[in-house]
């Protein structure tokens, strides 16, 4: 048993990107905890002044490569909010569609992949290969049905390309169109297997009441677009997320911390579980019910549920779009808006598979942009996972270093923050003060 | 749509190779090496045959194909031989290679041909450079085997150095012999080396020769042609009984992927030997 | 060769019935700007009256942009099986000048060796040609290539009120009596037929002073300062021979699966355009440079098989000119050199 | 070489290029089959310092990231870059374009000095890069062909021909006929044109070829209205790095 001990762990692995966890404890007391991202800070802000208004979608996907398509979309949303631009309704269904399926193919990484490792005691991935195969290959199966539905809409499954300031550069086909659904519907028994499999998984007891942020809308479960809402009882027009949404610069970090009600908030599935329950499928919530998951759940590490559970929503939902387009048929004349240039300053904001995403432009009259800022979703749950980790650790305190570090990675996993989104982000440092 | 192309009632197409193996492998040089291969099918190995100057297509199977002159004698059936330099791809993985591995060939290819039948009765001077000795190996061993048909026979031969010399053997062979006379020189020498030493070029001037009863053959680097044509028209010797075998990339080897392209000529199937008077108008040929 | 008339109002009937009947592969807008082959399920999509030449001609049908030869199987044994691929099409709408860019390719593929892969598509092809406008960069009249003597199974021009119709094989017969309501043509059937012909070939706008372009190639071969100009803003990209229908070059590539058991050679097009075209091992390139090049590609175009078979590796289809961002323009480039040679 | 063991290292870099080697789906149980990866932090808790083969991903952005750099070139056999980001710098040489004190100062206000960051460069600016997996992100099958290439002992071939031969291949309608601009001709294919194939012009993520007709491109892109800023800026987008290491600049 270690009473006094210090945790210095580099590089968290399975997180998108590379983060530090410094944890000295002495005589059972924490003495130090700072989560630091020595991540190369990458000053996306700077790189999009001075570029035309059809650039920065393209930029700004490069903050993430797991949420490129909320990257990309939010940045198109800022930029047709600055321009006046008004998208087709046939554009904004494809855009919801894609990003229902980069939430599907992160969620799915992320659950299957990186978390799900820990779940049954295993290093990675690869052991999973040999001790769960089957797990493996519904892994493979859906995050293959999530590439390929973003490949279809927006051009590959890494930094879309079709998706454009205006609407869409190249429509899929209808042969696609009926290749998706079919993707779509087979998917189904797989979920059913893994609901079987996840059900069989116990996950830490451990609960802390925290501010849950997500965007909100009164037809749907809102991924796209919507009001920003809190837990804590606030709602706003995206436009105005300065009046509640506060960002400083600490000094252990590149990252920006976030604050808005209290000193810590979340975002996430399990921020939009919390604040949207009653907007999922049918499906989802049954699902959710067999989990033991329940609105408003306070528990951190049921954010994979979440995740599992918003899977099953998107591929409900996912079904019902391309019914409704595949109804009317895809429109060449619409895919395109019209473009006007002028100066103006807009917002763009939707949820990326990690939480609460923010693009903010200004442009002048030549449609080259003035001034930029992004919040991107692993800045804002930053301070929210010290807060987590402060309350952890002293309930497992009494347990091994090496069970103590394992419990620690694996609350920051269940974040699965993407700390490559270090437009402003994971390390542990476990070592022995005595 | 009725063509008059009959059709294919074999199983295989140009494309296809036959299965062969490697059955020894000697090293020539530091990245040479003679590889003796035999095909698998004993049908196909009876039914091979080749004139001096042909070249077959080799596949290393998941690395390529690459096109290789045959130096050993046409009248060897049992098996053929591959000089191979060390270069690339195929070569490369080639050299990794040992007795007892499966190849694909197809082939031969090629018109050829060095034009022996006109050569009989004749002079014969042959300029080699490098690499070059291996296609012209062939031809050598063709007139040794029927060598009173011949009048005199002069291999002049050029390496970079000593050790890079191919065919050491039969080279201090051929310097035995009463029968062909070898002119050899080296670019650079070691403490070893007691012979000439400069380019190819330079051994030309002093080889006698009666014009029009000379037939000339030049096989060597790209870079070599166009000096040893001027030495070879210094001595008067006609265009037409200069002949050369020239080297350009080659993916098929049979005349459809265009890669080996000179002029209105196609080394591949109308070469690669070409006498000095077909390619001179070509352009771009040397 | 036969001759008959399809009246218009049968026309539809005929198509749908080949459609129904048939793989189907015939032009379709593709885009604002563009026409392509592709298989046709419904009447509605096949548009035969595109005003620029399709983006691909139609020799990726006989000759895809990648074809796999060869598939191997490495193990103790090497197993060898060769892939040819063919079933029967039939190609719609096809004009004059691409049956001519065809027939050229066919003759390329049977020459000294028969390349099965390409004959086996071939053989299965029914080939039915249709009149066009000719587009703006075409100038197959002055290549002698806006009239398909063969290479089709049936050509249908449309005079007024009816097609005039040349069938060229048994089996454009077999179709046209088994799908069509035709007749056979009258006189005034072949005097309107020719009168179209006049038209049509008046249309022609772009012309080519092609004659003795064999002979003025030598004139001016060495003139670097031309070769020099006339290249300088090529981006050695290929374009202009992948889209043109004579151009045949490949490469041949093997590849191995991931388990390294499972192989195959495939080939796909390539451009003597692209400086690796000439490269051998050892780093040896016989043509370095774009006016090289350039160079090569109009000899082997106009020249080479002019010399040794008495055909042109051009039909004037135009495609090359629209395709260069570089504007390098072989009308114009065999037009400067024969006003260089005459000065 | 037989099961080589393979150690996927990320820098600065959104791990877009990492993810496209998870993104191999149908092709990763054979890739497990065919290498041993030894180091892959976006998805293994393992690391081992024992490899022959690096793919390295992301850019040189910071002190530490040159002393991993460094070790990594002293370990591997072979280097692979993966991504724009590793093999000229990519994207994130903009910031440097814009200066990088005041790149600092607009993101980090008065806090900028506690933000270390050194100037932008590509892996091979520091070790020596044995091949390269261009493009933001890098295509997958590439990086596969690539260690395939390396399994079976050839070198992989990487075209150097512009984009534009790809896109012909594929039948595209050019982007240029259609009213927009592209960087197709004279940026290195291998992406299988995928830009154009989504009817987008190529932003040039995949650097130059060898020899790239860099004028023809300026008159090209003026000639289509775009103005001396505006050409600089898209060449300038993933290809503004111009120091030691990189083969041909096009700015
Ligand atoms: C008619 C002829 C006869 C030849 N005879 C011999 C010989 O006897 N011994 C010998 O060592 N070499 C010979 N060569 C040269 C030999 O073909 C090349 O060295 C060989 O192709 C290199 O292939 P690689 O895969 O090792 O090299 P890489 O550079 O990896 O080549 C890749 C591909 O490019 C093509 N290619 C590259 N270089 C050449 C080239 N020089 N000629 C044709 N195609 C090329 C081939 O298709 C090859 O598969 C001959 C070439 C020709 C044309
Ligand atoms: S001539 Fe034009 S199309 Fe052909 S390679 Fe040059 S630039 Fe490309
Ligand atoms: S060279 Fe140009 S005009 Fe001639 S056939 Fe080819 S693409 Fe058409
Ligand atoms: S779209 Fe771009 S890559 Fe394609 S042909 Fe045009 S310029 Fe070349």
């Amino acid at each position: 048993m270690a009473n006094t001990f210090s945790i210095e762990e580099k590089l968290v692995s399975r997180v998108e990107g590379h983060g530090d966890l410094v944890l000295d404890v002495k005589n059972k007391k924490i003495e130090k905890l700072i989560f630091r991202i020595p991540e190369a800070p990458r000053f996306f802000e700077a790189m999009l002044v001075g570029r035309k208004y059809d650039k920065p979608s393209h930029i700004t996907s490069r903050i993430c490569g797991i949420c490129s398509v909320a990257h990309t979309l939010a940045s198109i949303k800022a930029t047709e909010a600055a321009l006046d631009i008004k998208p087709s309704g046939q554009t904004i269904k494809l855009r919801k569609l894609i990003m229902h399926h980069e939430c599907v193919q992160s969620n799915v990484l992320h659950v299957y992949f990186l978390a799900a490792p820990d779940f049954f005691g295993v290093g990675s991935v690869f052991p999973l290969i040999k001790t769960h195969p089957e797990v493996v290959n519904i892994a493979l199966r859906a995050k293959m049905m999530a590439n390929e539905m973003v490949r279809i809409i927006g051009g590959r499954a890494v930094h879309p390309i079709r998706t454009v300031v205006g609407g869409f550069t190249k429509l899929p086909t209808m042969e696609e169109m009926v290749k998706m659904k079919e993707m779509l519907k087979a998917s189904y028994p797989d979920f059913e297997k893994s609901l079987e499999v996840f059900k069989t998984i116990k996950l830490p007891d451990f609960e802390r009441e925290t501010e849950y942020i997500s965007i909100t809308d009164p037809t749907e479960y809102a991924l796209y677009d919507g009001n920003i809402k809190s837990t804590d009882g606030w709602e706003i027009d995206d436009q105005d997320y300065l009046s509640k949404i506060n960002e400083k610069v600490v000094q252990h970090s590149t990252a920006k911390h976030c604050w808005s009600s209290r000193d810590a908030y979340f975002v996430g599935a399990l921020a939009r579980f919390n604040n949207n329950y009653d907007q999922l499928s049918d499906n989802a919530k049954e699902y959710a019910q067999e989990l033991g998951l329940k609105a408003p759940c306070y528990n951190t590490f049921m954010n994979n549920i979440a995740q599992f559970v918003e899977v099953v929503h998107s591929v409900d939902d996912s079904i019902k779009i391309i019914d409704e387009l595949m109804e009317t048929g895809l429109d060449e004349d619409k895919a395109m808006a019209e473009i006007k240039v002028k100066a103006g300053r807009g917002v763009g904001v939707n949820e990326a598979p990690r939480g609460l995403l923010i693009h903010d432009y200004t442009y002048d009259e030549n449609g080259k942009v003035e001034k930029a800022n992004l919040i991107i979703p692993t800045n804002q749950n930053y301070a929210n996972i010290e807060k987590d980790m402060q309350a952890l650790v002293p309930t497992i305190i009494d347990k091994s270093e090496d069970e103590i570090k394992l419990g620690c990675e694996m609350m920051i996993r269940a974040y699965d923050p993407c700390i490559s989104c270090s437009t402003h982000f994971l390390n542990i440092k476990l070592v022995n003060k005595s | 749509m009725v063509l008059d192309i009959k059709e294919n009632k074999s199983k295989s197409t140009i494309y296809v190779p036959d299965i062969a193996t490697i059955k020894k492998v000697e090293k020539l040089s530091p990245i040479e090496k003679l590889f003796t291969i035999v095909f698998d099918d004993p049908k196909k190995q009876e039914e091979f045959s080749f004139r001096p100057g042909q070249f077959v297509e080799l596949t290393v199977f998941g690395l390529g194909e690459a096109p290789f002159s045959i130096p050993s004698s046409p009248n060897n059936k049992k098996c053929f031989q591959l000089c191979v330099r060390d270069i690339g791809n195929v070569s490369g993985a080639l050299h990794r290679m040992d007795a007892g591995s499966k190849i694909g060939i197809r082939g031969p290819f090629g018109k050829g041909y060095f034009p022996y039948d006109k050569m009989r009765n004749q002079n014969i001077l042959i300029v080699a450079g490098g690499l070059g000795l291996a296609p012209v190996m062939s031809l050598i061993d063709y007139i040794l085997e029927d060598r009173k048909n011949y009048k005199e026979l002069n291999l002049v031969y050029g390496a970079l150095d000593p050790e890079s010399i191919i065919f050491k053997d039969r080279v201090k062979e051929f310097e035995k012999r009463k029968d062909i006379d070898i002119h050899l020189t080296v670019d650079n020498t070691d403490a070893s080396w007691k012979g000439n030493v400069g380019v190819v070029t330079k051994l030309i001037p002093a080889i006698e020769c009666v014009p029009e009863e000379t037939f000339a053959v030049v096989c060597g680097p790209p870079v070599m042609y166009k000096f040893v044509v001027k030495e070879l028209e210094k001595k008067n010797l006609r265009p037409e009984n200069i002949y050369l075998s020239l080297e350009r990339r080659m993916e098929c080897g049979v005349g459809k992927c265009n890669h080996c392209h000179i002029g209105d000529k196609l080394a591949c199937v109308d070469g690669p030997v070409f006498s000095l008077w077909e390619i001179r108008n070509l352009k771009e040929a040397i | 060769m036969l001759y008959k008339i399809l009246k218009k109002e049968n026309y539809t009937d005929f198509v749908e019935k080949l459609i129904s009947e048939y793989e189907f592969i015939g032009p379709k807008k593709k885009d604002k700007v563009f026409h392509d082959f592709v298989p046709i399920k419904d009447l509605r999509e096949l548009d035969t009256d595109y005003k620029k030449t399709t983006i691909a001609p139609a020799k990726k049908l006989l000759f895809p942009p990648t074809e796999e030869l060869v598939e191997y199987e490495v193990g103790d044994v090497i197993k060898v099986k060769p892939l040819v691929e063919s079933s029967e099409k039939i190609l719609f709408g096809i004009d004059a000048c691409d049956i001519n860019g065809m027939n050229f390719m066919d003759w390329i593929f049977s020459t000294e060796f028969i390349d099965e892969n390409y004959f086996a598509k071939r053989r299965k092809l029914i080939v039915i040609g249709k009149d066009r406008e000719p587009s703006e960069t075409c100038f197959a009249l002055s290549m002698g290539a806006e009239y398909a003597k063969d290479g089709f199974d049936i050509f249908l021009t449309e005079l007024e009120d009816r097609y005039f119709l040349r069938i060229a094989t048994s089996k454009g017969n077999e179709i046209t009596e088994k799908f069509a309501r035709i007749q056979d043509a009258t006189d005034s059937d072949f005097r309107d037929y020719d009168k179209f012909m006049d038209d049509y070939r008046s249309k022609f706008k772009l012309k080519i002073n092609i004659d003795n372009f064999y002979d003025d190639f030598e004139f001016i071969y060495s003139n670097e300062k031309y070769w020099e100009e006339a290249s300088k803003n090529c981006y050695s990209c290929g374009s202009c021979n992948l889209v043109c229908p004579t151009c045949f070059c490949f490469n041949v590539k093997d590849d191995m699966q991931l388990n390294l058991k499972v192989g195959n050679k495939m080939r796909e097009w390539d451009s003597c355009m692209i400086p690796e075209y000439g490269l051998v091992a050892g780093g040896h390139n016989f043509r370095p440079t774009k006016e090289n090049r350039l160079k090569q590609r109009y000899r082997c175009k106009l020249k080479t098989f002019v010399d040794k078979y008495g055909k042109y590796a051009c039909v004037g289809c135009g495609r090359c000119i629209e395709a260069c961002l570089a504007k390098i323009n072989i009308v114009e480039d065999v037009n400067s050199v024969k006003k260089e040679v005459s000065a | 070489m037989s099961k080589p063991k393979v150690g996927i290292f990320g820098f600065t870099g959104c791990g877009g290029c990492q993810l496209e080697i998870l993104n191999l789906e149908n092709y990763i149980l054979d890739l497990v089959g065919a290498i041993d990866i030894v180091h892959f932090t976006e998805a293994i808790t393992e690391h081992s310092d024992n490899y022959d083969i690096a793919l390295v991903e992301g850019a040189i952005t910071t002190k530490h990231g040159v002393e991993r750099i460094e070790k990594i070139g002293n370990i591997a056999k072979i280097i692979v870059a993966i991504g724009s980001c590793a093999c000229n710098g990519g994207l994130n040489c903009l910031k440097d374009l814009y200066g990088l004190e005041k790149a600092k100062e607009l993101v980090y206000g008065d806090k900028k000095d506690w933000i270390g960051s050194i100037e932008v460069k590509p892996v091979d600016a520091y070790v020596k890069v044995d091949y390269y997996a261009r493009g933001c992100p890098a295509n997958r099958f590439e990086i596969v062909d690539i260690i395939k290439a390396l399994i079976v002992g050839k070198k992989p071939e990487i075209p150097n021909y512009p984009v534009c031969v790809e896109c012909k291949r594929n039948g595209n309608t050019c982007v240029y006929e259609l009213g927009m601009t592209c960087m197709g001709p004279v940026i290195r294919a291998g992406c299988n044109s995928r830009c154009p194939n989504s009817g987008a012009g190529c932003d040039g993520c995949r650097g130059p070829i060898d020899d790239p007709n860099i004028n023809a491109e300026k008159d090209l892109l003026a000639e289509y209205g775009l103005t001396v800023e505006d050409i600089m800026q898209q060449f300038s987008l993933y290809n503004a790095y111009r120091g030691k290491g990189i083969k041909q600049k096009i700015m």
